[in-house]
């Protein structure tokens, strides 16, 4: 692609844009992730507004009546007036449910990969930087470390978090968090070596600066394109790994379900008819994904200012 | 459609299972599945029915000579698998062996520690001494199913497992076992009763509810256990299946922590911890048994497979409460009780349940925590996995449980779950909360060893009654099991109150 | 080259032990909070003597740290102790389940690069092809959509509706080697194909994303040019010569993914029935049976160790580049 | 004669083989180098020769592993780390591929004042004006300065690599080939600035290049490197007219002609540096190989003012 | 030399790049009407600024331009045979049989994981029905040829374990496996040093002189910025600016006595003059693709600009034939 940059600069300046404009330009170029963009951030509003926008609060055990359990959607209820999308077994509206489900998946899916994203960008820009400048013992050992915790299924470290600190939505973020990090730390670790190596970092040092500000000024931007695949995925992975948590009776608390738990909870109601109780969280679920995902490629792209334009 | 060959013995049967058997060792683990699967293999000298009526099986008959001798009488002509014949010192020796099977991990102890000699009489009739008077004692026998000193002597839970020495009295013989994944079993033509005409039996293990229903109407199996309660109804109506059903000896319950001072999780409206524990106030957990929709949750959730409770124990139990109708909802007179106790306002509560241990648990747990808040006790709910749910109730960490207990002998029941406990007479072992009532107990114990049958129904009714007055435990409901099958092509009749799959109970049609 | 190669196995090994190790106290102290066993196991009948009998058949009425220096004592000599509730040595337990789950997780995994590859080739290749949006629209179900809930639905349409595939179990194996293998008889096969395409369909979507983000970054690529201006055939020009270069960071996620496989054939196991030492985890952490579990963990590090051994070598003979000190830090 | 501004004495360069342990690779080989304030020094060799690893090693992006790098006749690495900053902050490097050495996430005034900024060798309000100074300085308009480096052609990406350097305000330029990937014309404009640079600044330049038309026409020294040792050093003059070593012969007469009618052309390939061959590096090559070529290492030796050679036949 | 009908015939070639402004598809012209031919045993240099086409007129040649640049108008004749158009079946078949290319960056070119035999054979097995064995020598062969040292050993090789210098002659190797009538050499000395540059253009020059079995029949179209090189190599130049052909000329001529300004311009930016004189670089940045000025492109740079040069110079023709200039005020001072 290196004819395309010799496409030489515009002769007249063109108006400088601060970078944050120039992304959001980059962006925009793309309809369908502008689209994308629109489903995410409605998704993330109801979600955040939930509280008023929902005609129920499904947490509210007092809000839910048993004797409107299992209704199909457009049914009319005791104490909301019609339940669009059906209810669930415990009579719990499933639009309400779901967007206060989104709330949490979305609280789980992001906020794990946010914290272990972070945490793990972190270990392997510090492993990667032992391997290029110091011989690499602490690589190697916070690579094990890695090892240790990708040969150690998810699911029992998460059942391990569990017993220690209770069922709880904080503690099954901190689970996802201990299974995610080392997925980023490896993928961070791989690209930053590879950044190291570049002779941008070399000028870099040429200019005395020192290894803490490259790795955050000049090797963390340029590994950012490879992480934010790896974070589309990992959120991806994070609310199915949620889910599956709760299909295995170790996720969030029942009473306060997210879309996983809805999809798991429903999942018995498959085979007899009853598959609105896992087929909306499963819509919102998928809405939601394909939305991350199809943003994310293209905030990838946008990322990179070659791409730009 | 109707098989050409119905009847004839020709053809198999295919059995989907919600869990399976440990091992093939008839005295390595006390529990429903191994008892249920065994059972095709082995027998007892006695068994229990639907009703919790005993029946004779390896023994035609028996009776209490004294309060400490029991006299019984093998049924003619029984012979094992391979041919040997059983002798009233096979049961001597399965009485030996018991104890002395190695790591264990829960064995058939308790019911022969009692056991202080077996005698034999003839080469049919034979004595059991106990060392202390226990009129239960046949009950004991119904589990416990016999061995034969000549093929079993010396045995290991590895020779039973792999096949060599599961050689049993049962209608059934071994054909092949895969720990976890499926049993194979062919009938045993020199049975002395009279075997379902099954070519061949295989119990395959197939944990997930979703799955079993699937293998069912893809015709992969023929016989399910553990029918979700919310396939019942679209099974029912499917003409290719039929649904078969017994009210379980379960009885799933509440267990407040009514002894202690303060308990954990029980908090005032703002989540402030409390300086007493209102758990302890007999009105307040009035209020909340008043409180539970028990109808609600098993027309809703249970989907009618249930009944709601009445009292403790459950319905297959002969010796419990007559004359109880469903405890109702009553919301005013819960909080009119809660306001006596001084408590109108309510308080805070965090209930506990099991996940994935009996059928909605984890649903009825909400349904439960739905009525709570209603009178004012505001309910969270939390569910655990077992592994850590039975231990934390064990270490009396939880303020409210649930769980269930199955038995179809009420005096076992409250002996177990709510007699003070002793670690001295290993009374209340599953009296997880302490709980201690004079009023029960002393009824109770003088019914433990009561030989005078009417008597004896009479105190434990009077502990019952105990226990219904104090609110020692909330009765929620009792469950219903259900078995579909491929609609003529088998019946099952249930032969018990305990749920899983004995091939014995399966006619073909 | 050889002798290096023995150097680096050992301070491989060295690692996988150490990990090991870690990792066994992790789940000795994580299980000893978890909860006790015996509370699960306890028949109901049982009295306080039995209860004490049991914990202390098992040994756990011995302190933690005194467990665990048995423990390790015990496992030097190779015996990871007998399973609680099976009385059966826990290695052999896990050992006897390994071929079904490798078998699954393999199915699984060829499933999943074969068709991901496949896919993300012609996506990469074609990428403004109505076909390639198409399956990169499909990608992100494959990504979001809950297995449990794929997995049921599988069977609701393959099973029940349409019949054509049986809804669970192992059906027939045919000894190989001494141990049973499914993939061998058609019965076997037809009971292998919905468990591993379910347990595929995340790391199908995986990797179709990564093969055409490779494919659109080698495909400019001066060498792929030139091999295309030497009058070479597509097929090989793309079988070859692009897919060689972006199988690198392909087998390492199918090596990351190996783990993440077995781990999550647990839920699939569990649905499917299908009888391999996933299904036998979720079962003893259930029931807390710590043998066990430390038998399962040991094997999947092993097996880890084995994977990233055989991904190593997979590099080396994709890329003669890499060299074993390469290789070494690589991980 | 001035003193020089930066010497590299004795400075060897050991690098491990991947995938042979323990074997080592000499990419240098003992090299004395010096540059003087306002010199113009020249590094030419065969690719491969470790032309780059001197230019590291003088940057302080390498450390030698045998050797001292002195600058103002004080060892870099025996100096406080305070002044040892500073010293290597006189040295800067431009590098060959204008492409790989800026960060493309970064604008240019990010790339230039980065650096300024940090060390704060300006105050903070003066910077954005320092930054603007270099880009003149090197011929571009500071109005480009919030775009990133692709959207510039190779030799304006190499002027910002070059204003990059000049920003820290260095005393020698170490530049790495900086011309070879860019064509005639703009080549002309980066040697006029480099030309400009050493007279108007007093800038000294160490230039790596293999074309010897430019290092000829710009240079004041030359220095001939081959497989990692310097072979031939000298004023330009003197050793473009009368070169002493057959390898720059033989270099300057394919420079010359790339069909020269006539002459003996070197044969074959240069050997690898991890078999370098026992006696001279350049015998299994040299057309006019002696005997003793084969045993014996010869040392650089005075042929003329400032002239040196490493070679038994020159004499 | 022949008056026969040239191999290589370029009529009129112009390549887009599809490009968007606003809602209108205003296609890019990457080359923008080039013609020129070539004749068997000739070599014609290409030379011209970075960006100004020479790759884009070779891959437009081979129908190897990345998608979505694509070839809008012009013939491409080849031995009479038009390639524009041709299906990629057809193509293949010409492709490193008949035509074949060398690549600039010789670390580039090779693919960096299969050894340099597989490469070869996987060439010669392409186009010709020969078993393994033989296809094996004749890649020992083609090594030896090019005068490789130990080619059977090198076959076992890999890219990386080769130095620059061989690895471009392993190129050239492969280029030359099937006699081609027709080389078209993309820069590919610009990363080697002088020994080695030499070397390889001595024996590009045997081959279109008769060398290696060429016969003296195969014709070079030979890429590169480096005028010396150009000079020395080729028969005839021709000088490339903004997408067109500016100026054709045998070698000689060309360098000596420029027509075109920007020709002279290049030749002006050469280091010459005493040492450490200033350079002449041309003024002004060559036009982006998309900001390319109507008329002559060189028009904004060049000092012989007049205003009618924002109409479209003619090809005026050079008198015997070999080429000609694309401007309306040329001249041997053209620019200066
Ligand atoms: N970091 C490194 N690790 C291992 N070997 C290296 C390293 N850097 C350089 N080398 C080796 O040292 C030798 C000299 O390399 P160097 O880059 O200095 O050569 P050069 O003269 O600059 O070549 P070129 O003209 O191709 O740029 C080469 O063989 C190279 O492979
Ligand atoms: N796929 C493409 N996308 C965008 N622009 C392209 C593409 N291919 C070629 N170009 C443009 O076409 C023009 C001609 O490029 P080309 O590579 O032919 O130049 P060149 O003369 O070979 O330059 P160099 O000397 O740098 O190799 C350039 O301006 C380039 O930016
Ligand atoms: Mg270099
Ligand atoms: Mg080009």
């Amino acid at each position: 692609m290196s004819s395309l940059t010799e496409d030489g600069p515009p002769s007249a300046p063109l108006p400088s844009l601060s970078p944050l404009r120039v992304l959001w330009r980059d962006f925009a170029a793309s309809r369908v992730a502008l689209g994308s963009l629109a489903v995410f951030l409605l998704l993330v509003a109801a979600a955040v507004l939930a509280p008023w926008i929902a005609p129920q609060n499904p947490f509210d055990l007092t809000q839910l009546d048993l004797l409107d359990g299992r209704l199909p959607p457009g049914a009319e209820g005791a104490l909301v007036g019609t339940y669009w999308l059906g209810t669930d077994d415990q009579g719990r509206d499933m639009l309400s449910a779901i967007l206060f489900g989104l709330r949490l998946s979305l609280l789980v899916g992001i906020g794990s990969a946010v914290v272990a994203g972070a945490l793990g960008t972190l270990v392997g820009l510090v492993a990667a930087q032992s391997r290029a400048q110091a011989g690499g013992r602490a690589d190697t050992a916070l690579m094990r470390l890695a090892d240790l915790q990708l040969s150690c299924p998810s699911i029992l470290i998460a059942l391990m978090v569990i017993a220690f600190l209770g069922r709880g939505t904080g503690n099954v973020l901190l689970a996802l968090v201990l299974v995610e990090w080392a997925y980023y730390a490896r993928a961070a670790r791989s690209a930053a070596l590879v950044e190291l190596k570049a002779e941008y970092v070399e000028a870099a040092r040429g200019l005395v600066l020192p290894s803490w500000w490259i790795l955050l000024r000049h090797v963390l931007p340029n590994c950012l394109p490879s992480l934010v695949v790896i974070a589309t995925t990992q959120v991806a992975r994070a609310i199915a790994l949620e889910a599956t948590l709760s299909f295995l009776g170790l996720g969030v608390p029942v009473t306060e379900p997210s879309l996983g738990l809805l999809i798991a909870n429903g999942r018995q109601y498959v085979l007899s008819g009853e598959t609105w109780i896992s087929l909306y969280p499963g819509v919102a679920l998928l809405l939601l994904m394909a939305a991350i995902n199809l943003a994310g490629d293209r905030f990838r792209d946008a990322l990179n200012p070659r791409l730009g334009q | 459609q109707s098989n050409p060959a119905a009847s004839s013995g020709s053809r198999p049967l295919s059995i989907g299972a919600i869990s399976a058997p440990n091992s093939l060792d008839p005295h390595f683990y006390q529990s429903p599945t191994n008892n249920q699967t065994l059972r095709q293999i082995f027998d007892p000298l006695v068994t229990e029915d639907a009703t919790g009526t005993l029946r004779p099986l390896l023994a035609e008959s028996w009776r209490a000579l004294d309060e400490t001798t029991w006299e019984f009488k093998l049924r003619p002509g029984i012979r094992f698998h391979d041919g040997t014949p059983l002798t009233p010192d096979d049961i001597a020796y399965t009485i030996e062996r018991v104890p002395n099977v190695p790591n264990s991990p829960g064995s058939f102890v308790p019911y022969v520690r009692n056991v202080a000699a077996v005698e034999v009489i003839d080469d049919r009739g034979f004595r059991i001494r106990s060392k202390t008077p226990n009129p239960f004692l046949d009950r004991d026998f119904t589990n416990l199913y016999i061995l034969s000193r000549k093929i079993h002597a010396g045995a290991e839970t590895a020779d039973f497992t792999s096949g060599k020495l599961a050689i049993g009295t049962g209608a059934f013989r071994y054909a092949g076992f895969t720990v976890g994944q499926q049993i194979e079993l062919e009938p045993n033509p020199a049975y002395w009763g009279r075997t379902p005409g099954w070519s061949r039996i295989r119990t395959r293990f197939i944990p997930d509810a979703g799955a079993r229903v699937a293998g069912l109407l893809s015709g992969d199996l023929d016989l399910i256990d553990g029918v979700p309660v919310q396939d019942v109804a679209h099974l029912t109506a499917d003409k290719k299946v039929e649904i078969f059903s017994v009210a379980s000896a379960t009885s799933a319950y509440l267990f407040p922590d009514a002894s202690r001072d303060q308990a954990p999780f029980v908090t005032d409206r703002a989540g402030r911890p409390l300086d007493r524990n209102p758990l302890k106030d007999v009105r307040v957990r009035q209020a909340l048994s008043l409180a539970i929709d028990r109808k609600g949750i098993v027309e809703r959730l249970l989907l009618g497979q249930g009944t709601p409770a009445d009292q403790f124990a459950p319905p297959p139990a002969p010796d419990r409460l007559p004359n109880r109708a469903p405890i109702a909802v009553d919301v005013a007179r819960a909080k009119r009780l809660l306001t006596e106790a001084g408590y109108p306002e309510g308080f805070g509560l965090t209930i506990h349940g099991p996940s994935g241990f009996f059928t909605g648990d984890v649903a009825v747990l909400q349904a439960i925590a739905q009525g709570f808040s209603r009178i004012g006790v505001e309910t969270k709910v939390e569910t655990l996995p077992i592994a850590t749910f039975f231990s934390r109730a064990t270490n009396r960490e939880f303020a409210l449980f649930l769980t269930t207990y199955a038995t179809t002998n009420s005096a076992e029941l409250l002996r177990q779950v709510v007699l003070t406990k002793d670690q001295e007479t290993g009374a209340g072992p599953f009296n997880r909360q302490r709980y201690s009532n004079p009023k029960l107990d002393a009824p109770l114990l003088a019914a433990l060893g009561d030989f005078d049958a009417d008597r004896r129904v009479a105190r434990i009714r009077d502990a019952l009654a105990a226990l219904e007055e104090d609110v020692g435990v909330i009765p929620v409901f009792y469950p219903r099991f259900n078995w579909a099958g491929r609609k003529g092509y088998v019946r099952f009749v249930p032969g018990n109150a305990f749920g899983h799959t004995n091939a014995v109970f399966a006619e073909p049609v | 080259m050889t002798g290096t190669m023995v150097g680096w196995l050992v301070r491989r090994s060295a690692q996988a032990a150490l990990v090991v190790l870690a990792m066994t106290v992790l789940v000795f102290v994580g299980l000893h909070v978890a909860g006790n066993p015996v509370d699960i196991l306890v028949p109901p009948e049982a009295d306080a003597a039995e209860r004490a009998r049991i914990a202390a058949s098992f040994g756990l009425d011995q302190p933690l740290w005194r467990q665990y220096l048995l423990f390790v004592a015990r496992a030097l000599q190779g015996d990871l102790g007998r399973s609680f509730i099976y009385n059966q040595p826990a290695l052999a337990l896990v050992v006897e389940r390994l071929p079904a789950t490798l078998e699954l997780s393999l199915a699984a995994l060829v499933l999943a690069a074969g068709l991901g590859i496949g896919l993300g080739l012609y996506a990469g290749l074609r990428p403004r092809a109505a076909a390639a949006r198409l399956i990169m629209a499909g990608s992100v179900v494959g990504l979001s959509l809950p297995g449990f809930w794929v997995g049921l639905m599988l069977v609701i349409g393959f099973s029940v509706r349409l019949g054509w595939l049986p809804s669970s179990g192992r059906g027939e194996t045919v000894a190989v080697l001494g141990v049973g293998w499914s993939f061998l008889t058609a019965d076997g096969l037809a009971h292998l194909i919905l468990p591993a395409a379910n347990l595929a369909l995340f790391k199908l979507a995986l990797i179709l994303r990564l093969t055409r983000a490779g494919v659109r970054e080698v495909v400019h690529l001066d060498y792929v040019r030139f091999a295309r201006a030497r009058g070479l055939a597509p097929s090989r020009v793309v079988g070859v010569h692009i897919l060689r270069t972006i199988l690198i960071p392909i087998v390492t996620v199918i090596g990351l993914e190996f783990c993440s496989t077995v781990a999550f054939s647990m839920v699939t196991e569990s649905i499917f029935a299908w009888p391999g030492m996933g299904r036998l985890m979720v079962e003893s952490i259930h029931v807390l049976d710590r043998p066990v579990i430390v038998a399962y963990l040991v094997a999947v590090v092993l097996l880890f160790v084995a994977v990233n051994l055989l991904a190593d070598i997979l590099y080396r003979l994709l890329d003669p580049r890499v060299g074993t000190a390469g290789a070494g830090s690589g991980a | 004669m001035n003193a020089p501004l930066a010497e590299l004495r004795g400075v060897s360069r050991l690098f491990p083989i991947p995938g042979r342990r323990g074997a080592v690779l000499r990419a240098v080989d003992g090299v004395d180098l010096a540059v003087r304030r306002g010199e113009l020094v020249g590094l030419v060799g065969e690719s491969g020769c470790g032309k780059s690893t001197v230019a590291r090693i003088a940057a302080g992006l390498l450390p030698p592993s045998a050797g001292r790098v002195l600058i103002d006749g004080q060892d870099v690495a025996a100096l406080p780390a305070a002044e040892g900053r500073a010293a290597r902050l006189r040295v800067q490097m431009v590098f060959q591929n204008p492409h790989a050495s800026l960060n493309p996430r970064f604008t240019v005034e990010e790339i230039v004042g980065e650096a300024v900024r940090y060390h704060r060798l300006v105050p903070r309000d003066a910077l954005a004006e320092h930054v603007a100074a270099q880009l003149l300085r090197v011929g571009l308009d500071p109005a480009l300065r919030r775009h990133h480096p692709h959207r510039f052609s190779g030799g304006q990406r190499q002027r910002i690599g070059i204003a990059r350097a000049l920003a820290v305000r260095p005393d020698l330029l170490v530049c790495d080939e900086p011309v070879t990937a860019l064509d005639v014309s703009v080549r002309a404009g980066i040697l006029n600035l480099f030309l400009d640079l050493r007279d108007r600044n007093g800038l000294a330049i160490l230039f790596i290049s293999h074309d010897l038309s430019v290092v000829g026409h710009i240079c004041d020294r030359v220095v001939v490197m081959y497989l990692g040792r310097v072979v031939e050093e000298g004023p330009v003059d003197a050793l473009f007219e009368r070169p002493r070593h057959p390898y720059t012969q033989a270099l300057l007469a394919d420079s010359r002609s790339a069909l020269p009618e006539g002459t003996v052309p070197v044969r074959g390939e240069a050997p690898s540096l991890a078999e370098r061959p026992a006696g001279c590096p350049f015998h299994p090559r040299c057309p006019m190989a002696r005997p003793d070529c084969r045993r014996e290492v010869p040392a650089l030796r005075g042929v003329g003012e400032g002239h040196r050679v490493a070679c038994l036949l020159a004499g | 030399m022949t008056a026969t009908l040239p191999l290589l015939e370029v009529r009129g070639l112009r390549t887009e790049l599809p490009a968007r402004q606003g809602a209108l598809n205003v296609p890019l012209n990457v080359l923008d009407g080039v013609s020129f031919s070539l004749g068997r045993g000739r070599i014609l240099g290409l030379v011209g600024e970075s960006g100004s086409g020479k790759s884009a007129t070779a891959f437009s040649i081979m129908g190897l331009l990345d998608p979505p640049a694509r070839v809008a108008g012009g013939s491409i004749r080849f031995a009479g045979r038009e390639l524009a158009g041709l299906p990629e079946r057809e193509l293949r078949r010409l492709r490193g049989n008949r035509i074949a290319m060398i690549f600039q960056d010789p670390m580039m070119t090779l693919n960096p994981v299969l050894t340099i035999g597989a490469q070869i054979v996987e060439t010669v097995l392409a186009h010709a029905r020969v078993g393994r064995a033989e296809a094996r020598r004749r890649a020992r062969d083609a090594l030896g040829r090019v005068g490789v040292p130990g080619p059977e050993e090198r076959l076992d090789a890999h890219p990386h374990e080769l130095s620059g210098g061989l690895r471009q002659r392993v190129a050239i190797a492969i280029a030359l496996l099937h006699e081609p009538d027709l080389i078209i050499a993309d820069e590919p000395t610009t990363a080697l040093d002088a020994t080695i540059q030499a070397q390889i253009l001595r024996e590009i020059r045997g081959l279109a002189g008769g060398a290696f079995g060429g016969g003296g029949r195969t014709a070079v179209l030979w890429i590169t910025h480096d005028l010396s090189v150009a000079e020395q190599l080729s028969d005839e130049i021709a000088v490339m600016y903004a997408g067109r052909i500016v100026e054709q000329a045998p070698a000689g001529e060309l360098l000596s006595r420029p027509v075109h300004p920007y020709t002279a311009g290049l030749l002006a930016s050469l280091p010459r003059g005493p040492r450490g004189s200033r350079l002449t670089p041309i003024p002004g940045l060559p036009p982006t693709l998309s900001g390319r000025p109507a008329g002559c492109a060189f028009r904004p740079r060049c000092c012989a600009a007049v205003p009618a040069c924002a109409a479209d110079p003619p090809w005026q023709g050079r008198a015997d034939g070999r080429g000609g200039v694309r401007c309306l005020n040329p001249g041997p001072e053209g620019s200066r």
